[in-house]
């Protein structure tokens, strides 16, 4: 059968020109996905100065939707201020799916909420990990219950992000997709990449004249890309640093990133003087982050927590060695040949870069080789496909046996029919589910979702569907499905 | 039903000239001019009543009484008289006592909101005028009949383009017409008040550049314009 | 010409006579079928009109230089634009060229009918001339009654910490904002070249300012041209025209005597007179300004006395270059418009101090008057107000106020300062109470320089009075600031952290025992001595903030009265034409004409589709002539208004006054921002034109005096021409 | 969710107890990042589970898994049930085994669920220690000793107020027994000189690191009677409950005594760093030199000193400084501060904390200061901020020190504490005769006191075991980790 293509709006708070992970990822993914056919918009708060509609390079629309903002990163939760707008948008780009992202983002969430209450699609990315033990995220936990209980199909990032969520908001594992980060491996070639061909003739021989190959005594340079945050390890860095340098004394440092624990790094520079041998940057913006790493041996990575850990694939893909701590879904991303993985512990971590010097010094990793095999592994175009597949799968043109993989007669045993393949928009479905979500809780998110589906009467009333017009379309990309990767 | 939405109703003496009205002013019938006139009489009696309200007021405090002998006529005084036998009249009196009931601190606001009621325009009407060779007029109606329409004119050589943006207002995101002025920090909105519906502002759209530029529409033209309009402006009304 | 796209734009005058007589149309050809009409000349050859224009004939006895007029109006010379009526006109009068504008006129027209062989469509753009004798003139943006030559340096030299940063953070957004202009420019969908027609516009402006000095021009050189029978004078006419001659030679020769023998004197003595003046107030105006570090505020910061003396001089210093400028005018065609602003501000300048010293006059009698009652209830004022209500404040503030928890002792303690100064203040205002009377009666007499000077001498005297309260504020503020911080920096102790500068952070840290002893002790005392000391310190913020407030009222007065745009406002009541504030176009319904086409005759059958429009122009709007008013009150309220004052009261640092520059920016936007030196006012003086023969001028006044009886005039020449 | 909750419970029991082996096999596996700690300092979770060992806790944790239904165990239950019920029927299909990784391409669906590996990682409560009564009660101890010297100073306070002490005897003979405890403290403090002079000559890491070692080997030998090992033990989960910022985090990853005393030190050894520049009177065990000890001793005289001046020059202007306050705000004040010192006391300190809470210490200053302001004569203002600084300030130390020295010492001053504090508030709460001391009332109020603490002792104990059923943490490889740092406070801001 033809492809059909989709019209999709990506909900979240966080987007360009707020620098992170998940605002590229979404950007990458819209474009890929466009140059597929589809029509993308992005749904997102008004930063400073940019209010109102922008069209990014590769058509993608955005909407910066003027609201309160509590600080730089999430929006004031405005539950059901937003509908309307959120209403005319989906009207007048003539919507089907919704597509959000970041369970931190309210805006997402109240998006996947009104989407349901409007009967659209929804599919949900979860960027994050969160522990059950803190406070804060039992209540995080609540939300995500509320809003994932009625979305259509959920995808994360890794598999542990997997686990984690599916325990989070007790969902059908079923129900998740484990679609992965990419990285437009262009942007991170190797210093010397277009001279050195790609055939693995050139790792061999004893001293190909790559950049990464090591003299017993020139120096072992390691970098470290992240911000300056507890839960990025920091602590651990602080306090390895000065052993790693006890220990292996030809090693520098490249630090680059901002953060409360600056200023901890550079206590540690000066108590035990290390200026020559610790160099910070400071922030680097995204686009400079490949030429810090090259300048680099070895990719440091002492996160505590990690959903899926993009910067160690960038630093792979820039042929450095990474060693990383073996936490979140850190493990997953990449071969054992490329990574050296060490306990959250200061002891582990220095042994761990230990091992990583040695190697290095005796030649026994091909960092030459390693631009070419993440190229293989990780494309963002890759990535469209498996996530138009997600879509093809919520909207039913795939047979669910193909989506979900399994036969609907055994299935049908443990009752899994109401949602298998699509949900069902009967407001009392929605309310049953909502309801199982907790004694308290259940009854509260019925409430709200009864309160969401006046509101959308209301508006259907106050604002009819033909007093929107609808907007131009981008003119749509033709994609013939060719099967590669 | 004395307002409709906003319809657009084109005039074109020669090519070269036109005129594009977008008004909320419904086709004219019988019953619908009765309405208006009725609409305007009420209007009329309003204000007049308000204005003498406020004149019994005033004569309540003020010192001056009519003179005995009758004035010689076109003088103050004479003015002063007419009010004076206007206020003994049935409905002067009347006035008065309202005014007498009324304390000034509520007469003061209910009379303003009155009188801006009375002479407030029924219909918005917005204009754009273009001139090959000599540039775009925009102008849209007071909010009072007292006010003439402000108008804008802009030169052909400081038009920088004629693009059409969209932009939140309201709970709503509506598609609008602006003119992009050389140099100039603001955008120029095109209906700013009536801000009529998106087939209405691609007619005009279309319309300006044939008119102005004398190039013939293509369909092309209006991604490019969506491109071009989406790139840059951040738009706000 | 080269390119015309078939669409033909004729500006046509309507207040030109309209006669169904034929005519040949002269004016400007800017771009080929692209005319400006000037004149409609009757009864006249075009070939003969192309070649007196040619050879400028019909600007024979021009008042002024010629060139100019190919300056602004951007051709050296007129053409034949066309003819009007040529069906009435005799057969075979003129060839007509396919560019000729073929226009039908005739009384019942208002606006003529065109046509042209080479048009596919017509835009008849019908304007109403402009009158330059009456300065009138349109344009294409509004006309700027400030003088342009200082926007900003003007702010920037505020360099007090908090206006400054204020008007940094400003320039930072403008430059954004410019900045986004300029990418706005970087992107256009469509580029196309600007038509000559588009060009022209500018151009066209000045065509039409100038179009009723030439018309009238020619009108009268019209004469020159087409072969007319000379008829000889009778004797008795001769004799007439020798006595005439006669007299006007004699009161001639008696003139031309004053003006080479007299006049260069009473002028060189009236201008020594002037430069001596000038020489004064140089002097003063260094006084005002000087400042002993160029950090320091100068005398007219400080009083509002000086800065209006300070105005005055400036202006009495501008005043001649002014009057100059508009002299040179004066022998200059009337249609050129640049120097109507000057004009403007000129009078409205001299207007200002008219009302002012009159209004002053009438306030300075009354003052001197009864000086002794009015120093009675100022001084009445001054102990109700300054002295005696803070003391009865003070007096509540000492004992428990409102069932404020205030600390006896220390509200005993401050009150008894307070009140000890304010004793003392007290009785140097009971030594300075016989003055008064004479302090009110020099007001009053020097109000007759103007009301605005007693208004700044009270805003002065005000200030002189309070010192008191101003010293009250200051030494509150700064106590209850200091404990503020203390008390913060305790807190932190009382919590067990600390700040740390390095960090820039509060981190934990642990203390010993007698520093927490000390410290919590410290706390607690101030903790509970902190509502006495606010108190205190809003009782004199509030008297503070009082004060500041009536200076503002006087200076809103003060600005009033030495900027209200009054001749502004009377012009634009008078004669709109004269404060252009752009112009606009008003597309005429075009059916009544089609109809009568359709019945009038056959010879416009074929008339291409006509658009008929009005240009007019748009007068001075009213926020346009008090902007600079709003952009005051803006300054002021973004002065006082911000959360930044409030914060600063509430944390008791010292709210800065605004400075007098800001306020006084309007006043002096209608001055130059520095002034002509001496030498060049001497200069300037000097080179006024010595008065020629006044013969210079009579050419020009005779055709403005006879110039209504023009028509008929030209209609008799026209009849002679007939048979 | 809705729909599955419904029929599941009652649909099919059997395979409740089908899901079990996998559940408690993937829970006790040996995972990587609980591997530190496998000494026997606490419980496995296999205890837990299969309710093995102390047969007190079966019935408590069979009861919980039965009743939470809507619990994350149960939810687990249906999960794995269903991937079981379903990996069947796809195991027919894809023969190509499934590995959890992301860097190849496998020809599995993007949801694949593989039922062997999912959610293995899985384990829950993986660090739980079941308490035991006996420990427990001893634990409560430090607590009743800091509301009962608050209790005394309260009595004397309303004793000088309502002019039944004379303050002078008060603050004479608390100032005599400042002094005596200060004299026993150094004569302990000249005990452990040595090995502080041992730490001095190493680098600041090395320093902290071997001082943790130490006093670990100190510790041991200190903590031989189990109840105190055990004390500090549970210290742990006794602040859990009164959730108490950092030391909480620091507990709660660390098992067992040994290693939350060695954290607890590493804190301590910081803090002492951290404290070294300011040398004023220091109370910290670390002398600079062992000739330093005479300049601690002077230099805490000289801070006695100043203490004194400060407070005789201060207390003119304390006397009147709430006098327009209300007395009702002012004992409402008072009352919450003390709370607030009550429960920001850090109770887990060990002997080098100097004022580790000083919110705590604070409070209770500011609190006898403004009681202080409502006494009407210098005097009293004097002995009693004198006294709160004595009571608030250094007994604490003094306490800490017992507690660390021998066990006997602190079961003998909490019973002198409670004693003191029971016959205080007894006295004060009998109808005045003239003259004649109540003898009686203060006898009932030692023995109400007693009673009161003894009974808040056993019941505070046996609640907290009680709750300890519910606990039920779910941990797994998603958990942010925990960095183990020898060298550096890591608790500062995290």
């Amino acid at each position: 059968m033809p492809r059909r293509t989709y019209n999709i709006a990506m909900v979240c708070d966080f987007f360009f020109p707020q620098p992170g992970g998940v605002e590229s990822h979404i950007y990458q993914v819209a474009s890929k996905l466009i140059d597929r056919g589809h029509k993308v918009v992005v749904v997102t708060h008004a930063y400073d100065d940019r209010k109102g509609i922008r069209y990014l390079t590769n058509g993608i629309k955005v909407y910066h939707v003027p609201f309160a903002i509590i600080y730089r990163s999430a929006s004031f939760p405005t539950v059901f201020s937003f509908f309307p707008m959120f209403r005319n948008i989906m009207l007048r780009e003539q919507i089907e799916i919704v597509h959000g992202h970041g369970s931190l983002s309210s805006l997402c969430n109240e998006g996947l909420l009104h989407a349901r209450t409007m009967g659209l699609r929804t599919v949900f990315t979860d960027h994050s990990l969160f522990g059950f033990a803190e406070a804060g995220s039992i209540l995080t936990n609540k939300l995500l219950k509320f809003i994932l209980s009625d979305v259509d199909h959920i995808i994360c990032v890794s598999h542990t992000s997997k686990e984690n969520t599916v325990l989070r908001a007790a969902l059908d594992p079923l129900m998740v997709s484990v679609i992965p980060n990419a990285l437009v491996s262009e942007n991170f070639r190797p210093l010397n990449y277009p001279t050195e061909p790609s055939a693995p003739g050139a790792g061999f021989g004893h001293n190909p004249p790559t950049a990464h190959h090591l003299g017993p005594n020139d120096p072992v340079t390691i970098v470290v890309i992240s911000r300056l945050f507890y839960n990025k390890g920091i602590d651990l860095l602080t306090a390895s640093i000065p052993r790693i340098i006890m220990n292996h004394p030809n090693t520098r440092f490249i630090i680059a990133g901002s953060g409360p624990k600056a200023i901890d790094l550079e206590q540690m520079i000066e108590q035990n003087v290390l200026q020559d041998k610790v160099e910070m940057l400071g922030a680097v913006r995204h686009e400079q982050v490949r030429d810090v790493m090259v300048r680099g041996h070895i990719y440091l990575h002492p996160s505590l927590t990690e959903a899926f850990g993009t910067v160690i694939v960038e630093a792979a893909s820039c042929g450095l060695y990474v060693v990383c701590t073996a936490v979140g879904g850190i493990p997953e991303v990449l071969p054992s040949h490329m990574t050296v993985f060490a306990k959250p512990e200061e002891d582990d971590l220095v042994l761990a870069t230990g091992k990583a010097i040695a190697a290095l010094r005796a030649n026994r990793v091909r960092t030459e080789k390693f631009h070419d095999q993440v190229k293989v592994m990780y494309s963002w175009s890759n990535i469209a496909k498996r996530t138009e597949r997600v879509y093809q799968g919520i909207s039913g043109d795939i047979s669910e046996t193909e989506f979900y993989g399994y036969e609907t007669a055994d299935s049908a045993a443990w009752g899994a029919t109401s949602r298998s393949g699509v949900r069902s928009f009967a407001l009392i479905d929605r309310l049953k589910r909502y309801y199982g979500c907790g004694i308290w809780a259940g009854k509260l998110f019925c409430l709200c979702v009864v309160i969401d589906y006046l509101i959308f009467l209301f508006c259907e009333w106050w604002w009819p569907r033909d007093q929107i017009d609808t907007a131009a379309d981008w003119p749509r990309k033709h994609f013939e499905d060719s099967d590669e990767d | 039903m004395l307002t409709t939405a906003p319809h657009l109703h084109i005039r074109r003496p020669s090519p070269t000239t036109t005129e594009f009205t977008v008004s909320t002013l419904p086709p004219q019938t019988l019953p619908l001019r009765l309405l208006l006139a009725v609409v305007n009489l009420l209007r009329l009696l309003l204000g007049i009543t308000v204005l003498l309200v406020l004149y019994a007021k005033w004569s309540l405090y003020s010192p001056y009484t009519a003179p005995a002998s009758p004035p010689e006529a076109l003088s103050l005084a004479s003015l002063a008289n007419a009010l004076q036998h206007v206020l003994d009249s049935a409905p002067g009196r009347l006035a008065q006592r309202a005014a007498a009931g009324t304390p000034a601190w509520a007469l003061g606001p209910a009379a303003l909101a009155a009188l801006y009621a009375a002479v407030r325009r029924v219909h918005a009407a917005e204009s754009l005028l273009v001139l090959r060779g000599l540039g775009i007029q925009t102008s849209s109606s007071g909010a009072t009949v007292l006010g003439a329409a402000a108008t804008r004119f802009i030169p052909t050589e400081k038009i920088q383009d004629v693009l059409i943006n969209e932009a939140f207002r309201g709970f709503e995101v509506r598609h609008y017409l602006i003119v992009v002025v050389d140099g100039e920090e603001d955008v120029v909105v095109v209906f700013p008040k009536l801000l009529p519906r998106r087939d209405v502002v691609e007619r005009v759209w279309r319309g300006v550049r044939g008119c102005l530029f004398d190039v013939k529409p293509r369909p092309k033209d209006d991604d490019g314009q969506a491109r071009g309009n989406g790139r840059r402006t951040n738009g706000k009304i | 010409m080269p390119e015309h796209d078939g669409l033909m734009r004729v500006f046509w005058p309507t207040d030109i006579a309209t006669s169904d007589l034929p005519g040949v149309i002269v004016g400007w050809r800017n771009s080929g079928l692209d005319v400006v009409v000037v004149a409609v000349l009757d009864h006249v050859d075009p070939k003969s009109v192309e070649g007196a224009l040619k050879a400028g004939i019909l600007l024979r006895g021009a008042p002024h230089d010629l060139d100019r007029i190919e300056r602004l109006c951007g051709h050296s010379s007129m053409h034949v634009l066309g003819v009007t009526n040529p069906e009435s006109a005799p057969e075979g009068k003129f060839i007509i060229e396919p560019s000729w504008v073929l226009a039908t006129t005739g009384p019942s027209l208002r606006v003529p009918k065109v046509k042209c062989q080479v048009a596919s469509s017509v835009q008849t753009i019908s304007f109403e001339r402009p009158i330059p004798n009456r300065m009138q003139y349109i344009s294409l943006d509004p006309m700027a009654l400030a003088l342009a030559d200082k926007g900003d340096p003007s702010l920037l030299s505020v360099s007090d910490g908090s206006d400054a940063e204020d008007e940094k953070q400003e320039r930072r957004h403008r430059q954004k904002r410019r900045q986004l202009v300029d990418k706005l420019k970087l992107h256009s969908v469509v580029k196309h070249a600007p038509s000559m027609k588009d060009k022209a516009l500018s151009r066209i402006v000045n065509q039409v300012n100038w179009a009723w000095e030439l018309e009238h021009l020619m009108q009268k050189n019209v004469s020159l041209i087409g072969t007319r029978p000379k008829r000889t004078l009778s004797v008795s006419e001769r004799v007439v025209e020798q006595a005439t001659t006669m007299r006007d030679d004699a009161i001639l020769w008696v003139w031309d005597k004053i003006i080479f023998y007299v006049f260069p004197i009473v002028r060189r003595i009236f201008i020594l007179t002037l430069v001596s003046h000038r020489a004064a107030a140089e002097i003063f105006l260094m006084i005002l300004e000087w400042r002993l570090r160029p950090s320091s505020p100068a005398l007219k910061d400080i009083s509002a006395t000086a800065q209006q003396i300070e105005i005055r001089l400036q202006q009495f210093c501008y005043w001649p270059m002014q009057y100059v400028k508009l002299r040179l005018r004066k022998n200059d065609w009337a249609s050129v418009t640049t120097s109507h602003p000057d004009y403007i501000r000129f009078y409205n300048s001299l207007w200002l101090v008219a009302n002012d010293v009159i209004i002053g006059i009438a306030i300075g009698s009354y003052i001197i008057d009864n000086a002794g009652w009015v120093a009675d209830q100022i001084g009445l004022l001054l102990r109700q107000y300054t002295v005696e209500a803070l003391h009865s404040s003070i007096e509540w503030l000492m004992g428990w106020p409102a069932g404020l928890k205030l600390n006896k002792e220390l509200a005993l303690f401050l009150g008894d300062l307070f009140l000890w100064v304010i004793e003392y203040w007290s009785s140097c205002i009971t030594t300075l109470q016989p003055l008064l009377p004479h302090i009110i009666w020099f007001i009053g007499f020097s109000s007759f320089a103007g009301a605005s000077m007693p208004i700044a001498m009270f805003s002065d005297l005000v200030s002189i009075l309070t010192i008191h309260i101003y010293s009250f504020y200051l030494a509150s503020a700064r106590i209850y600031h200091w404990q503020l911080t203390i008390l913060l920096s305790l807190f932190q102790l009382f919590r067990g952290k600390k700040y740390n500068v390095l960090r820039n952070r509060v981190d934990s840290c642990d203390y010993d025992l007698d520093q927490l002893l000390v410290g919590t002790i410290l706390f607690t005392l101030l903790f509970f001595l902190l509502p006495t000391v606010v108190v205190f310190y809003l009782n004199f913020a509030v008297a503070r903030m009082a004060i500041i407030s009536l200076k503002a009222v006087f200076d809103t007065m003060l600005s009033c009265l030495n900027h209200f745009p009054l001749f502004a406002l009377m012009l634009r009541v008078k004669d709109p034409r004269r404060l252009p504030g752009g112009i606009r176009f008003e597309l005429r319904d075009t059916q009544d004409r089609l109809k009568l086409d359709s019945n009038s005759s056959i010879a416009f059958s074929s008339h291409p589709p006509t658009s008929v429009i009005y240009l007019k122009p748009i007068p001075l709007s009213f926020t346009a002539m008090f902007h600079q008013y709003f952009q005051m009150g803006n300054r002021i309220r973004k002065h006082y208004l911000s959360p930044r004052v409030l914060f600063c009261l509430i944390t008791g640092r010292f709210v800065p006054p605004i400075h007098r520059k800001v306020l006084y920016s309007l006043q002096y936007s209608m001055l130059p921002a520095k002034r002509a030196d001496i030498i060049q006012m001497w200069d300037a003086l000097n080179s006024l034109p010595a008065k020629k023969r006044p013969l210079g001028i009579y050419p020009y006044g005779k055709q403005f005096i006879n110039m209504p009886s023009l028509p008929n005039g030209r209609r008799a020449n026209g009849r002679r021409g007939a048979p | 969710m809705a729909s599955r909750t419904g029929p599941q419970p009652a649909a099919n029991p059997t395979q409740r107890e089908a899901s079990f082996p996998p559940l408690t096999r993937s829970a006790t596996l040996p995972d990587i990042s609980s591997s530190p700690r496998t000494s026997r300092s606490h419980l496995a979770p296999e205890d837990a589970f299969l309710a093995a060992s102390p047969p007190r806790q079966l019935n408590g944790f069979e009861s919980n898994a039965a009743s939470h239904d809507s619990g994350a165990e149960s939810r687990l239950r249906r999960l794995r049930s269903k991937l079981g019920s379903r990996s069947r029927s796809r195991h027919r299909r894809r023969r190509r085994t499934w590995k959890k990784i992301l860097w190849v391409k496998q020809s599995f669906p993007d949801n694949y669920t593989d039922a062997t590996t999912f959610l293995d990682s899985l384990q829950r409560n993986p660090r739980l220690q079941p308490y035991e009564f006996w420990p427990l009660v001893a634990d409560t101890t430090v607590i009743v000793q800091q509301v009962c010297s608050v209790t005394i100073f309260v009595v004397c306070f309303v004793g000088i107020f309502t002019e039944r002490v004379s303050p002078v005897t008060i603050v004479g003979w608390s100032s005599f027994a400042t002094f005596l405890g200060w004299l026993l403290w150094d004569w302990w403090i000249g005990q452990e000189g040595e090995d502080e002079v041992l730490q001095r000559q190493n680098s600041l890491r090395s320093r902290s690191a071997r001082q943790a070692r130490q006093e670990n080997a100190r510790n041991s030998t200190a903590t031989t009677t189990p109840s105190a090992a055990s004390s500090v033990t549970n210290l742990g989960s006794t602040e859990r409950t009164q959730s108490q910022g950092n030391l909480v985090a620091m507990r709660q990853h660390h098992g067992g005594s040994a290693t939350s005393l060695q954290s607890s030190t590493s804190h301590n050894s910081h803090q002492g760093r951290h404290g070294e520049p300011q040398d004023g009177p220091s109370h910290r065990p670390s002398s600079p030199l062992r000739g330093g000890r005479l300049g601690l001793r002077l230099s805490t005289i000289k801070s006695a000193i100043l203490i004194y001046f400060t407070i005789l020059g201060l207390s003119p202007i304390l006397k009147s400084l709430t006098r327009s306050t209300s007395p009702d705000s002012i004992w409402a004040m008072s009352f919450w501060l003390l709370a607030i010192n009550i429960f920001f006391y850090d109770y887990s300190g060990g002997v080098g904390v100097k004022f580790p809470a000083s919110l705590s210490t604070n409070a209770a200053l500011m609190a006898s200061t403004v009681l202080a302001s409502r006494l009407p004569s210098t005097g009293q203002v004097f002995s009693l901020t004198l006294f709160s600084i004595e009571v608030f300030g250094l007994f604490p130390v003094f306490r800490r020190y017992a507690r660390h020295r021998s066990w006997q010492y602190h079961v003998a001053l909490s019973v002198l504490l409670v004693i003191g504090a029971g016959g205080g508030v007894g006295l004060i709460l009998s109808d005045r005769k003239d003259g004649t001391f109540p003898w009686r009332s203060g006898l009932l109020g030692v023995l109400v006191g007693v009673l009161i603490a003894v009974m808040a002792m056993g019941a505070s104990s046996w609640w907290l075991i009680g709750l300890q059923k519910y606990k039920n943490a779910m941990n797994g490889p998603w958990d942010a980790a925990r960095p183990i740092i020898m060298s550096r406070r890591q608790w500062d801001d995290g």
